[in-house]
């Protein structure tokens, strides 16, 4: 199916469903605005993320992947929270093997009432992906 | 990925609140015509008991085999519907839901990139429902027994607790006789009750129990099995005696010690700890010599913690009590963290309790035989004080009991970064361990009063209740699940999993492949990611699933 | 002609061995200016052999050398670049040249030098080479072949008396006395304290072991907090650290031959050792103010 | 169990300019255990291939596989219609896997996408250590059970060198000094008698290179 393209750029959000995905919600609730280029994924703890997921993404042409989890110490699973960051880090660095910046993958943490933490992240991640599009070389 | 689907689609306009400035209708009119999509409706309500029935019915006449939902967030609906569509027959794992209330309608406020945004995740929702697979339910017997590892009073009463409960309770005890500390404190906080009274009571409502199996001398050598059946060998004397146990409750509570380098002194006969002096107020014959001056000191090391608060607030007040002396107690600021603690404090001071607060830690020396503490009080301005005192009450730092770390690794249950028992989520789940059925109550995991430890033992039992009460619980069979002929027995899943729900098991009496435990997974999909030969697969969070919510992300 | 150094070694002197350091290249002028200078100052002058990994000058060539204008050298060996063939046929060489004493080491690691991707032989070890060399004075090679005509060395080998922990680095020094190693090198000492103990424990267990102690210059106090981060078995105590860092600008060379020379000195004086083993390491050109301030 | 680790991407990419259709081939016994070359490993440096290509333009058909032991020549026949349709194949076995392949497909170039380093042992998650060197004179039995000639970066035998450092090695402060290792086992045993034993230099051609064992036929 063909779905119109979402305003430039492509943004996954993997979220927590203990925390970012609430999160989400909590900004849709408080009626903070932020991009609407985000897509959220949900997922059953940061540690469910892989690498390959992150990698994937870009091979779909997505611009920038967000991995957003619970603050550290407090994730349902010990260290699923510290998990995503270590594997966020090394899609940074596979990425960065293929040419691809690793900035435009990054790992964050929040509470699951943090509505406008989340929307400043949707919005800080939107602008720095734009600002990596434009610094890429054009043609 | 099945050929042939009936996808059922169904959208929520919240009441007409979404649809206002939307035509829903647009929308639908897009939907019906991907493939494999049998029936869009449209309502308005869908969480209201018509709309859910007239679901139901659409579900069945139409034949729909996966369901996806656009409404409001998963963390509300999910649950219901899944009831919903079980109830028409469906299993309840082959639903997706699209957030476009929270994260679509209410969060963008340009309609237009609003609807544009519902219906790229409803077609990411419709992508992940090709992919969906039944998880079925399975039942497992539970062992309705419970060990509670500890008698102090703790462990007595979550004992107690289990048996109103009727639950067959097992409690060990490592030494002679069950109470711990209370068969050695002097007086209690916040009741005002004789320590050995109060234990006496606990110990007649003890012994009255059928269902209760106190056991002394009593230490615990390991335990297999999983949460619902556990299997213990406690050692008791020369015998070993090996029980089954549904759930297990750590009630160990904490040890003291007084730390010399931290004071940069020894004790003696006139530098004392608290465990030295109870004593000599329980039996105040046994003292030779009444002292004239008694002083408390606190926080010389780290910052004191509420036991050794209360220890030193119990014991001023005893020691006034008792021998009349004078009494000062030195700290760097007294912490009091509720109303009772406040009043207790101030009952102190009423009492002639003197409070002395320092910012340098007081120098201390010996002097013909008395002590001399030099400090500056900050209340005073920093007025340096010289207080000659006749017997110095130091501070003593709760540990972990001995074995903790023994038997936090034989279990493979955390510790946290002093050494007690680490619980799963501190803020959500104060009494679970980060293993099922493995549970925390009292001092062994926290820093707590008597009051604190008795309401930890009657949550614990409830918790070890809601687990076993039925004889058997209802889980989701092999949600998460490793093909034992791609698992190469690597053991990073059994190293990963952080509720240790993974065990090594034999196929065929032949190879050995890792087995996930359904009734102590908890569903983080860690083990999922870890596995280097892509071997275990979580159902309602595949890799195709969320691959295929990726695949509709470009335009 | 020089003193051989085994009779030295039998002497009641207090001995005094200097390191030279061959150059990197061919051009030997300071490396022979170095040798005439203290030929005749010390009892005899150690060679080193690539040291710290880094690839030089042979030390066979440079021992030829010091034979050559009158010194006594000492021939170091590492078991790091060279295989037990190529051992033995320097040795038979060395000897042939009037080489008569060689210092058995096992090596430095060679990613610590200049040629980091290189093999590191090690086909034997330290104690094994002191074996070889016995076993080719009793007139065999290491394959039990008989040898035309033997040789015959003063064989050293080196001992960290600041080793952590000391206990294996003990069972080593007492497998090489066994050996037959006839004078020790230490590594660089600073605390005489600890050296003494450590000086019980080898006149506990053989009264006649020659041990020279080893004396590395120190050029700054900054040098001083280096090695005692950055060099295994070396430790520098505070005082002298301290002491290093009174010097003015410029002046840490005059501190350093100031303190090596008063270290010297206690050494001799309360005859803690049996001799010493100056290490320059650059500055050969200060072995005679060092020996100057220490009375020698 | 052997150790592997992947070469860095520029080095595969290298190898592998001009190619339209690769096989990146994975081997599901040792390297899957060390996480370097199994079903997972293969399926992120397939989708690192395709996306550095992408980059550059082109679209490349990478296809994607893996077998139970990359070192045995029947289960790596079973691939033979995978090989055919590529131009070339990315092994991420050990050196045994790659010359498997590269023996059974003598048409096709195969090339290694993994470094070979070591047999060793798992020490906590994510984390190996080399502790054979496959020396083929075993040597345990005098060291209480830790191999010098591997722990010992230079393989010493009769004690450490001067360079323990708080027991450390001299030369990467991270690891042991195996002498340091050794010296406490045995004290703990009672057994440091061995230690103050000589033992003569090693037989360095215990295995004649390449090793060959040939048993009698079971």
């Amino acid at each position: 199916m063909k779905v119109q393209k979402a305003t430039s750029p492509n943004i996954i959000a993997f979220c927590c469903a203990q925390s970012a995905y609430q999160a989400a919600d909590a900004a849709g609730f408080m009626r903070l605005s932020y991009p609407d280029n985000i897509r959220v994924i949900r997922v059953p703890c940061a540690g469910r993320i892989d690498v390959l997921h992150i990698l994937k993404a870009f091979e779909k042409g997505v611009d920038g992947v967000l991995v957003l989890g619970c603050h550290e110490e407090a994730c349902r699973h010990l260290l699923g929270n510290i998990r995503a960051k270590n594997r966020v880090q090394k899609a940074k660095s596979l990425l960065q093997e293929v040419g691809i910046d690793g900035r435009r993958v990054e790992m964050f943490t929040l509470a699951p009432n943090q509505g406008p933490r989340f929307a400043t992240i949707a919005s800080e991640m939107t602008e720095r992906i734009k600002e990596l599009d434009s610094m890429k070389p054009q043609g | 990925m099945d050929k042939d689907l009936k996808l059922g689609i169904f959208l929520c306009d919240c009441g007409g609140t979404l649809s206002k400035d939307i035509d829903f209708s647009l929308i639908k009119t897009k939907l019906d015509k991907l493939p494999d999509v049998t029936f869009v409706n449209i309502g308005h309500g869908l969480c209201l008991k018509a709309a859910r029935e007239a679901m139901q019915k659409d579900i069945k006449d139409k034949g729909i085999d996966r369901v996806v939902i656009a409404a409001c967030s998963p963390e509300f609906c999910e649950n219901d519907f899944m009831n919903v569509i079980q109830a028409a027959g469906l299993n309840p794992y082959l639903l997706s839901i699209a957030n476009i209330r929270e994260q679509c309608f209410w969060a963008h406020p340009d309609k237009e990139k609003a609807a544009q945004k519902a219906i790229a995740q409803i077609g990411m929702a419709i992508s992940k429902a090709r992919f969906l697979e039944p998880v079925e339910q399975a039942e497992a017997p539970v062992t309705k027994e419970v060990l509670v590892i500890g008698g102090g009073i703790t462990g007595i009463q979550t004992a107690i607790e289990l048996s109103n409960l009727n639950l067959k309770t097992t409690l060990i005890e490592k030494e002679a006789a069950l109470g711990g500390k209370l068969n050695r404190l002097a007086s209690l906080y916040p009741i005002q009750a004789i320590p050995q009274e109060l234990l006496a009571t606990k110990l007649k409502q003890l012994a009255e129990r059928q269902n209760i199996d106190a056991l002394t001398s009593a230490e615990l050598i390991d335990i297999s099995g999983e949460v619902g059946n556990f299997t213990a060998r406690i050692k008791r004397g020369k015998k070993e005696l090996e029980r089954n146990f549904g759930a297990i409750i750590f009630t160990t509570g904490y040890d003291t010690k007084f730390s010399n380098q931290a004071y940069g002194f020894e004790l003696s006969d006139i530098i004392i700890t608290p465990s030295q002096l109870e004593p000599m107020l329980m039996s105040t014959s046994e003292v030779k010599e009444i002292p004239g001056r008694v002083c408390f000191i606190l926080d010389v090391g780290d910052e004191h913690s509420r036991v050794s608060t209360i220890s030193a607030l119990r014991n001023a007040l005893g020691v006034r009590q008792k021998f009349g002396s004078e009494v000062s107690i030195l700290c760097r600021n007294l912490k009091v963290d509720s109303a009772t603690l406040e009043s207790f404090y101030r009952d102190c001071r009423s009492q002639g309790v003197l409070f002395i607060k320092f910012d340098k830690p007081p120098k201390i020396s010996n002097e013909d035989g008395r002590i001399r503490i030099e400090v500056e009080d900050i209340l005073m301005a920093g007025q340096p004080i010289s207080l000659p005192c006749d017997l110095l009450v130091v501070e003593e730092t709760s540990v972990p009991p001995r074995d903790s770390d023994v038997l936090s690794s034989a279990l493979n249950i955390g510790l946290g970064p002093q050494g007690f028992y680490q619980e799963n989520n501190v803020h959500l789940y104060p009494t679970l361990s980060n293993r099922e059925g493995i549970f925390f109550a009292g001092n062994c995991h926290a820093d707590l009063d008597m009051m604190r430890a008795l309401t930890e033992a009657s949550n614990v039992a409830l918790n070890a209740y809601q687990l076993l009460s039925q004889g058997k619980v209802t889980v989701e069979a092999e949600r998460v699940a490793i093909d034992p002929g791609k698992c190469r027995f690597c053991l990073t899943c059994i190293r990963a999993c952080p509720h240790h729900a993974i065990r090594d098991v034999r196929v065929n009496h032949e190879k050995m492949v890792a087995q996930i435990v359904d009734l102590a997974c908890q569903g983080c999909g860690i083990c999922t990611v870890v596995c280097p030969a892509k071997a275990i697969k979580f159902k309602d969070w595949s890799d195709d699933q969320i691959l295929a919510e990726l695949e509709l992300v470009e335009g | 002609m020089a003193r051989p150094f085994k009779e030295t070694l039998s002497s009641e002197k207090f001995i005094v061995t200097a390191e030279v350091g061959p150059p990197k290249g061919t051009a030997l002028e300071k490396t022979l200016h170095d040798i005439d200078l203290l030929k005749d100052k010390v009892d005899a002058l150690n060679v080193t052999d690539n040291q710290s990994s880094v690839m030089r000058f042979p030390s066979l060539g440079t021992c030829l050398l010091v034979k050559e204008r009158g010194g006594e050298p000492i021939l170091q060996m590492t078991c790091r670049d060279r295989n037990r063939m190529a051992l033995q046929s320097d040795l038979l060489f060395a000897y042939t040249r009037g080489i008569r004493n060689v210092l058995c080491l096992t090596g430095d690691f060679i990613t610590i030098g200049d040629h980091k991707e290189a093999k590191a032989v090690f086909d034997l070890d330290s104690l094994q080479l002191l074996h070889t060399v016995r076993t080719l004075e009793s007139g065999t090679d290491l394959g039990g072949n008989k040898l035309d005509g033997a040789v015959e060395f003063c064989a050293g080998a080196t001992v960290t008396p600041e080793a952590n922990p000391i206990e294996p680095q003990l069972i080593k020094f007492e497998k090489k006395v066994q050996a037959g190693a006839e004078f020790f090198q230490t590594q660089a000492i600073y605390d005489l304290h600890n050296f003494k103990r450590f000086m019980k424990h080898v006149r506990g267990l053989d009264k006649n072991i020659k041990v020279l102690a080893g004396i590395v210059l120190l050029a700054s106090a900054g040098m001083a907090r280096y090695m005692n981060q950055y060099t295994p078995g070396v430790f520098v105590p505070q005082a002298l650290i301290d002491e290093m860092a009174t010097a003015e600008k410029g002046k840490g060379v005059k501190k350093g031959i100031e303190i090596a020379g008063r270290l010297i000195w206690q050494l001799r004086e309360e005859a803690i050792c049996d001799g010493v083993h100056i290490m320059a390491i650059g500055r050969e050109e200060v072995v005679p103010d060092i020996l100057a301030a220490s009375g020698l | 169990m052997i150790i592997a680790q992947r070469k860095p991407l520029e080095d595969i990419e290298a190898m592998l300019t001009g190619y339209k259709k690769l096989l990146v081939l994975g081997c599901g016994t040792c390297v899957t255990i060390c996480w370097a070359g199994g079903e997972k490993e293969v399926a992120i440096l397939a989708s690192q291939l395709r996306l550095a290509s992408k980059k550059d333009g082109n679209e490349p058909l990478t296809l994607e596989a893996t077998v139970e032991r990359q070192c045995e020549k029947e289960l790596v026949e079973a691939l033979k219609g995978s090989v055919q349709q590529v131009d070339a194949v990315l092994s991420t076995a050990c050196g045994a896997g790659v010359q498997t392949v590269a023996e059974l497909f003598p048409d096709t170039p195969v090339y290694p996408a993994l470094n070979t380093m070591f047999v060793g042992m798992p020490d906590r998650e994510g984390v190996w250590l080399e502790n054979c060197r496959t020396c083929g004179d075993c040597f345990l039995d005098r060291t209480g059970g830790i191999c010098p000639i591997v722990r010992c970066a230079k393989g010493l035998l009769n004690g450490p060198c001067g360079g323990t450092n708080n027991g450390k090695c001299e030369v990467d402060p991270e690891k042991d000094c195996a002498w340091t290792l050794i010296y406490r086992r045995l004290d703990q045993q009672g057994r440091l008698d061995l230690m103050r034993k000589y033992y003569p230099p090693r037989n360095f051609q215990a295995v004649i290179r390449p090793g060959k064992i040939e048993a009698l036929p079971a």
